[in-house]
């Protein structure tokens, strides 16, 4: 692990952590725009996260430290998420600490702490908000991992880095697997970041709210961190999304601050289109009732089962 | 006869020496592993087949896995035992000890007669313990059941032991290596020892016993049956299919991987519906138990295949996992049992908010809640991680079917850690975080000193396990040597980074993951503490300004339950009252009971009884029947002779 | 010599001066006084078989061979332990009321004549004389079943008096077809039934005769040993008795029975070179292994229970002695030794278990452990020995039974492993509420005699983990014997 | 058919008579007539064993005869026409087979027996040989009365019948066992009876009866 290479990693973690607030504003905004409504300002996520550092927090009473250590550590869970998706280059040094599998738990292990912090309130919304966040999990997190299977399949190898030095090396070939594992990876991340159809971000309905059951106790920093962990989750996401499917642009081989930088343009590209998708389908689509989201993620689930047994079918 | 208060001291102080010699077990076992193995003849036993006994890598570790929990768990039970638990506590400690000698001397026997003295003897003892608290006709009927099936699956080993002599005779294991089996026999061996040994392990359909025998034991004893014994069965099954039996066939693999992964759904269903908290861990003990096994499956897939890296790596996360178990599942019924004395309550209906209360517990049964659900860089990740990545570089495989299996199996194994995850949010969730259900639980204590240096010892091992998988790894492939002839342990990708096949391929480093998370953590806190304010209020929850709330509002463990329930509802065999609303008391009440004991033991139980009575109607009472059956019988007799 | 005479004669003359002592305090006493020196003159005759090897004595008619040396030493020390169980157990029934002193008298007269039988049976190298001591015996037996003089215990009485009279009668038959066979070798006078003589000749003997004769034996010495079909006497006689005398049943008769029958084996084996023989003797152990296993899931009465229990594994070792080979029978000799050990001392906790509950109905009898740890363990630990479950010797010779019916004949093996796990569901689902639990008797002030039954069960523990190498040696050369 | 000599014939006339008395003890249901019959076949026993003795100069054989002389045709049957007399059971109850029935497998039993002991017949040295079928045939007609039987007192004189089918080969045809043997044999015998008679008192005591189906209570069946 040399300097340079600490240098582009530590870059690629500020410009995910700077961009994944506005990916959030971008998308509310698309989505305004295609509901004909008037847009919120594209960085007031920001402006959001720094009001709430400034507030004072509230913490209930009843509250164990778990509550409070919580954010922090699903904060840290998705930063060192997003220094590991390659995002903007594939020979990074952290892209090795984890593979997709254990981003895969990565990921679990924000949710459940998010969880367990939930519950730790003892209230009534709460632990509903969690037993759903669980029980959207159960099935989103193996169809993410089928999904990711289905791409290591094709290249050998369940590291990121290597599924991306890939999948761009070769010619533009389509790969039936992949078009299955597509359409569960879009699934599964609509649920994953409380999107509809599974989970409407912009809700406070309470019985239809999902993470926003969760967070409610929230407040300030830690209100604040959840926020940005959740945009992070959201960023993440796309970038695993856009190394699967566009894995073009991507700073490959040496990875210095200037590629890096290189590819920001591309990434931030791409990530608009990302976004503009995200905000069509939650534009087209209706939010379903809370025990339709288990079809919903099991056919998810499925067409990942599928696409793999697709890619063994057709070789790769 | 000495006093109980005598024998409680005796007792504090021979636990706390089991413990010492637990470590020392786990010191020589540690030396053993690299060792050529050592063997050794007792002169007892029958006089044809003395007492052999051998250590080498595979029994090794599984010997290190004892010591190292029971290390603990003796650390745990000296604190533990009062004189008021029922049993004398001198009895209580004979039985334990028996017990883990027994488990010692199953892992070093090595012929099948010291084999299933001590196979039995360890039944037995466990049985004693499970049926400690025997005025309680659930217990005992647990206890019945455990050494029922548990007696029937000796009986399958047994036979497995006669069919693998192969006709000469000797029922040394060395002798057994060297037999040929000739035609269906060694088939009809590896599904005795899967029988045999699944039985014990709480494979599907013999699992029955175990959530009822695991709750009804005190807490250590669970913990020594969930986190040792089980693995004893592991180590039987492995030790005859990979040791005993010379080549394997690709289907036993096949049998063993879907077995493992069925049971380890259905464990993992069941968990989420229980609403004991003893209970849940052992249906997660059957669910972990599955994984295991499916890990041998597949390794015996791939080894008949050729592939030998690739059998390394899943016999490496199946060794690894049971290690893990050992671990983190003994932490749990640990803390199952120190929230059991500070609150003399199991039913998770009637827990909560301990966290509050028994700090020390709740904290670092966190470490094994997370480690057990599989979550980086925990212990339990590492060994899903190494059987997922087993499954994943299936090269194509010569048969078609097992091609389309082992994508299948994967996304089983998946489903079933993501719902380990769920029971175990809901099991921390319940039991130490919200509020308390009952008011009494605000008298409860945190554990002893003794208690919890031994939950610190345990969740220092799931922390260590989870963060060193190289070094770990290292130390198994003397097993993976022995056994399939591979090693996984690539010193070139350093000793933090775990990539057992190619650097390029897969890796991971929990070391990275876990500084990394705590690094940014802790910047994380410092940075918002520096650039705004760290200013903190109390006040009541919020609660979408919801007035008035009490604990009653809180999910209970059968609302957490409840979406699996509904979804999979048909595994289960639902008993459901519903208040209707005119009641005056109205009571909810909801069972969820396994197929199996309705589909399968009460019509073998039928069936035997059906036989019985068939049999009974020969004795009518009357002499003169009676002479007419010696007479027919003289007769038929003295007919074949003449 | 002396030894001898002094294992037979010691029984004799306690059995007549307990007929004269009588109803005395002292006769209880006295009892395990007798018994005490039979097991010692047993052990001086062990000593001397040991340093002098085979005996032959008065004029033949005595003998001691490696096949009955440890039966002799077992029934002395199976004798003595239950006379020191009966003393208290009898004195309590007395103080119930279920016996007058006149009994008493009868009982420890019987006793010590039923001792005699089981010793004169097992050295008497007379076939005849043999005969004669297994009538003795079923005659002394059916005046101590009849003890209690209920109408059940007279049903039982009678249903063994009758069904085993009828049966040795059938021995009888064998053993005069024996002698027609052997005569015409050994002339009329002498040696023509004694077994040595026969033994030696045993090649030449007429082979239709004797097989002829075997089934008559069988059949004979079968109903004492509780053969399916001919066993129906068996639980009646158990469970109707008094306690010592079930134990002594279970653990003397049916194996005496039993060696007779092997006897008979040994001979006709030779005589007929086939497997005829074994293959009834593993015919008839399997068959009673397997029904005895279904009726034990029936049983109500406790001593019942264990009288099934010995059904059970009377079949196991006759089936072992039917697969035949060193392995087998060994296992067979080794089974005999332990499951009288073990089966005596089960008998003696259920014996004090059903006095502590005043019920001999195993739903009568709750909580043993609570009641009396002693009894609860012992009857606990006995039933799981009796099972088959390690440490326990029974478990060793099981092993080794099964291993060698895999062998020899494999496809037994399912159905013996079939029955032995019918068998343990049946028994221990009955005794673990018997054991375990609430106690619903009150206390009864009386302390049991618990030593017989934990020195038995010590034993049995010994035997399942290590075989003293002169016992070893002896079932090795018995087992040769038997072929 | 070489020439036998008048001893020997006139066993196989009582062997005859004995077959015969067997036949009439299991078609009789008078118990009375029952215990007559029974002394009659003692007597034919007692009679042989006699011959036998005489012939082969076993002394020890006069013995036996003697003894059965005395057990079998004098007291047993004193004590058993006492006994019935006491207990007024005059009648058996028919069993689990009608008369004709049973005949009819007597006479097959027979037929059995006389086909079993064939072979060894040819074998045997002695001249008396073929009685052993005969006493082969009584012992199963015994043993067939016995399972027929509903009453105590039939049923002990099968059983009585059976042990004079034995002694008759075990002196006749085999021209006696050894004499230790034999007087063991005695001597359990007279037991037995001893203790029989005692059983019959208690019985009565208990039961106020002699039927078996008294003591039927002890089964496994429903």
């Amino acid at each position: 692990m040399n300097a340079s290479g600490f240098l582009s990693q530590l870059l690629q973690l500020g410009i995910a952590l700077l961009l994944a607030p506005l990916l959030v504003g971008w998308v509310n905004q698309c989505r305004a725009w295609l509901q004909n409504k008037s847009a919120p300002p594209l960085l007031l996520p920001y402006r959001t996260i720094r009001k709430l550092f400034l507030k004072d927090a509230v913490v209930a009473a009843t509250a164990s430290p778990m509550f409070r250590i919580a954010p922090y550590v699903v904060f840290a869970a998705m930063a060192l998420a997003a220094a590991i998706v390659p995002s903007l280059a594939t020979d990074l040094p952290f892209g090795r600490a984890a593979d997709a599998i254990a981003l895969v738990g990565l990921f679990a292990l924000a949710r459940v702490f998010l969880a367990l912090a939930a519950m730790d309130l003892g209230t009534a919304f709460g632990t509903m908000g969690a037993r759903r966040e669980m029980f959207v999990g159960f099935l989103a997190e193996p169809a993410l991992l089928m999904v990711l299977f289905t791409a290591s399949l094709i290249s050998g190898s369940t590291l990121l880095p290597t599924i991306v030095d890939t999948l761009a090396q070769r010619d533009l070939a389509i790969y039936p697997s992949l078009a299955f594992a597509g359409v569960a990876f879009t699934m599964v991340s609509l649920a994953e970041n409380a999107r509809i159809p599974v989970d409407n971000p912009a809700t406070h309905l309470e019985l239809t709210m999902i993470h926003e059951a969760m967070v409610l106790e929230y407040s300030a920093r830690h209100l604040a961190l959840i926020e940005w962990a959740a945009a992070l989750k959201l960023f993440n996401y796309s970038c695993i999304g856009l190394a699967l499917f566009l894995p073009f642009g991507i700073a490959r081989g040496s990875a210095d601050a200037a590629a890096i930088l290189g590819a920001t343009p591309v990434l931030i590209a791409k990530l608009a289109l990302g976004g503009l998708a995200l905000a069509l389908i939650e534009t087209l689509s209706a939010k379903m009732r809370i025990f339709r989201a288990p079809e919903f993620l099991g056919t998810a689930f499925l067409l990942g089962v599928l696409g793999m047994l697709v890619n063994l079918l057709l070789g790769s | 006869m000495a006093r109980p208060r005598n024998l409680f001291y005796v007792g504090r102080v021979l636990f706390s020496a089991g413990a010492l010699v637990g470590l020392l077990l786990a010191a020589v076992a540690l030396v053993g592993m690299n060792q050529v193995p050592h063997t050794a003849v007792l002169p007892l036993g029958l006089p044809d087949l003395p007492f052999h006994l051998r250590l080498d890598a595979l029994s090794a570790f599984f010997l290190l896995l004892l010591g190292a929990a029971a290390a603990g768990i003796s650390i745990f039970s000296a604190g533990y035992f009062r004189a008021s638990d029922g049993a004398a506590p001198g009895l209580l400690c004979l039985q334990y000890h028996t017990f883990l000698a027994a488990m010692a001397f199953v892992l070093i026997a090595d012929d099948a007669f010291v084999f299933m003295i001590a196979w039995e003897t360890m039944a037995l003892a466990s049985f004693f313990l499970v049926t400690t608290d025997h005025r309680l006709p659930e217990i005992r009927r647990a206890g019945f059941l455990y050494l029922l099936i548990a007696h029937i699956g000796a009986l399958s080993i047994l036979l497995c032991f006669g069919v693998l002599q192969g006709g000469n005779g000797d029922y040394t294991f060395g002798s057994m290596r060297s037999a040929s089996l000739r035609g269906a026999w060694p088939s009809i061996a590896f599904l005795l020892a899967l029988a045999g040994f699944g039985a014990k392990a709480g494979l599907l359909p013999l699992h029955v016993w175990l959530p009822e025998a695991h709750p009804a034991a005190p807490s250590p004893v669970s913990a020594l049956m969930s986190g040792v014994m089980l693995k004893t069965a592991i180590y039987g099954l492995l030790r005859v299919t990979f040791d005993l039996l010379q080549g394997q066939l690709w289907w036993w693999g096949a049998i063993a991987l879907v077995l493992g992964l069925v049971t380890a759904l259905f464990g993992v269903l069941f968990a989420t519906v229980q609403t004991d908290m003893k209970r849940l861990l052992a249906y997660s003990s059957i669910e972990n138990i599955g994984i295991i096994v499916a890990g041998i499956g597949l390794a015996i897939l791939f080894k008949t295949y050729g592939k030998t890296l690739l059998a390394a790596i899943a016999l490496t996360a199946a060794l690894y996992h049971s290690l893990n178990h050992a671990f983190f599942k003994s932490l749990l019924f640990l803390a199952t049992g120190s929230v059991l004395h500070a609150t003399k309550e199991r039913s998770l209906g009637k827990l909560g908010g301990l966290i509050h209360r028994m700090p020390w517990v709740a904290w670092l049964a966190l470490i094994g809640t997370l480690a057990i659900a599989g979550l980086p860089p925990l212990n339990g990740f590492v060994s899903e991680w190494l059987l997922l990545q087993a499954f994943l570089f299936t090269p194509s495989l010569p048969q078609s079917f097992i091609n389309m299996l082992v994508p299948l199996a994967a996304a089983a194994l998946v489903l079933a850690v993501a719902l380990a995850a769920y029971v175990m949010v809901k099991f921390y969730g319940v039991v130490f975080l919200g509020r308390p259900r009952e008011p009494n639980l605000a008298y409860a204590r945190d554990a002893g000193r003794l208690e919890r240096v031994a939950l610190v010892w345990l969740a220092a091992g799931c922390v260590l396990l989870g963060l060193f998988p190289v070094q770990v790894i290292a130390l198994l492939d003397a097993v993976n040597v022995l056994l399939i002839g591979a090693t996984v342990y690539r010193p070139e990708a350093g000793w933090w980074l775990l990539a057992p096949i190619a650097a390029d391929r897969a890796s991971y480093s929990p070391a990275i993951v876990l500084v990394v998370t705590v690094v940014v953590l802790l910047l994380t806190i410092q940075v918002v503490h520096r650039l705004y304010h760290g200013r903190l209020r109390r006040g009541p929850a919020w609660d979408c300004g919801f007035p008035s709330q009490t604990s009653r509002m809180q999910d209970t463990a059968e609302g957490f339950g409840q979406p699996i329930r509904q979804i999979f509802e048909q595994f289960f065999r639902i008993e459901r009252v519903l208040p209707t609303p005119f009641d005056a008391e109205p009571r909810y009440y909801v069972k969820a009971e396994d197929h199996f004991w309705y589909w399968l033991y009460l019509p073998i139980a039928r069936a035997v009884d059906w036989a019985a009575r068939r049999v009974g109607a020969i004795q009518q009472g009357r002499i003169s029947i009676y002479l007419m059956y010696s007479f027919l019988t003289l007769l038929a007799l003295l007919y074949f002779v003449g | 010599m002396i030894e001898t005479l002094a294992v037979l004669s010691l029984p004799v003359a306690g059995a007549l001066l307990l007929a004269v002592v009588g109803e005395r305090a002292a006769a209880s006493r006295l009892n395990v006084a007798v018994s005490l020196l039979t097991w010692l003159a047993s052990l001086a005759l062990t000593s001397k078989f040991v340093r002098d090897g085979p005996l032959l004595v008065v004029d033949k008619l005595f003998f001691v061979d490696s096949f009955n040396v440890f039966l002799v030493a077992l029934t002395a020390f199976v004798g003595l332990t239950t006379a020191i169980f009966s003393r208290p157990y009898m004195q309590i029934e007395r103080d119930h009321g279920r016996l007058t002193a006149g009994r008493l008298r009868l009982y420890h007269s019987m006793f010590q004549v039923f001792n005699f039988t089981m010793l004169l049976a097992l050295l008497s190298n007379n076939m005849g004389i043999l005969w004669v001591a297994l009538e003795a015996a079923t005659l002394a037996t059916v005046l101590l079943v009849s003890l209690y003089r209920t109408p059940a215990s007279l049903e039982a009485a009678w249903k063994y008096f009758i069904l085993c009279g009828v049966g040795i009668a059938q021995a009888l038959f064998g053993t005069i077809l024996l002698y027609f066979a052997a005569e015409k070798l050994l002339g009329a006078e002498g040696g023509a039934l004694l077994w040595t003589e026969l033994n030696a000749v045993k090649a030449n003997l007429e082979p239709t005769v004797l097989s002829l004769a075997f089934v008559f034996l069988l059949v004979g010495y079968g109903t004492k040993v509780g053969l399916v079909p001919l066993h129906n006497w068996l639980p009646d006689a158990h469970a109707e008795g008094p306690t010592p005398v079930s134990a002594v049943l279970s653990g003397l008769l049916l194996n005496v029975a039993l060696y007779a029958v092997i006897r008979c084996k040994i001979l006709v084996e030779g005589s007929l070179q086939t497997s005829f023989a074994r293959d009834l003797l593993m015919g008839f152990g399997l068959l009673s292994l397997v029904v005895a296993a279904f009726l034990l899931s029936r049983q109500k009465d406790v001593k019942r229970l264990f009288a099934y229990s010995s059904i059970e594994h009377m079949g196991i070792i006759t089936f072992a002695f039917g697969i035949g080979g060193p392995i087998a029978n060994f296992a067979g000799l080794l089974h005999m030794t332990v499951h009288s050990l073990t089966k005596s001392a089960i008998f003696f906790a259920v014996g004090h278990a059903a006095q502590k509950a005043g019920s001999q109905l195993i739903d009568g009898i709750r909580g043993l452990i609570t009641l009396s740890p002693a009894i609860g363990w012992g009857l606990a630990l006995g039933s799981l020995a009796i099972l088959g479950v390690p440490p326990f010797g029974v478990f060793a010779s099981e092993f080794l039974i099964l291993t060698s019916a895999m062998r020899e004949h494999p496809w037994t093996t399912p159905l013996l492993l079939f029955s032995l796990a019918v068998a343990f569901a049946a028994v221990f689902a009955k005794v673990q509420p018997m054991v375990f639990g609430e106690a619903t008797a009150p206390r009864v002030p009386h302390r049991p005699a618990m030593t017989p039954v934990f020195v038995h069960l010590g034993l049995v523990l010994l035997l399942g983990i290590w075989i003293p190498p002169f016992l070893a040696s002896w079932y090795r050369q018995a087992a040769k014997l038997i072929g | 058919m070489t020439h036998v000599p008048l001893w020997a014939q006139l066993i196989n006339v009582l062997a005859a008579l004995l077959l015969l008395l067997a036949f009439a003890m299991l078609a009789q249901r008078r118990v009375l007539t029952l215990i007559n019959l029974f002394a009659a076949q003692g007597f034919a026993l007692a009679c042989s064993t006699a011959i036998v003795a005489w012939a082969t100069g076993q002394a020890h054989l006069y013995g036996s005869a003697a003894l059965t002389l005395l057990l079998k045709v004098i007291l047993l049957p004193w004590l058993l026409h006492r006994l019935i007399r006491r207990l007024d059971v005059r009648w058996d109850i028919e069993g689990l087979l009608n008369i004709p029935t049973t005949m009819l497998i007597g006479i097959v039993l027979v037929v059995f027996a006389f086909n079993l002991a064939s072979p060894i017949e040819q074998l045997a040295s002695t001249i008396t040989r073929s009685t052993l079928g005969i006493a082969m045939a009584s012992v199963m007609l015994a043993f067939l009365m016995m399972i027929t039987r509903r009453k105590a007192i039939p049923q002990v004189i099968g059983f009585l019948a059976m042990e004079n089918g034995l002694f008759f080969a075990a002196t006749s045809a085999t021209y006696g066992m050894p004499m230790v043997v034999e007087l063991g044999i005695a001597l359990d015998v007279l037991v037995g009876m001893l203790i029989l008679g005692v059983f019959f008192f208690q019985i009565r005591e208990q039961f106020d009866s002699l039927d078996l189906k008294h003591l039927e209570k002890l089964k496994e069946g429903e």
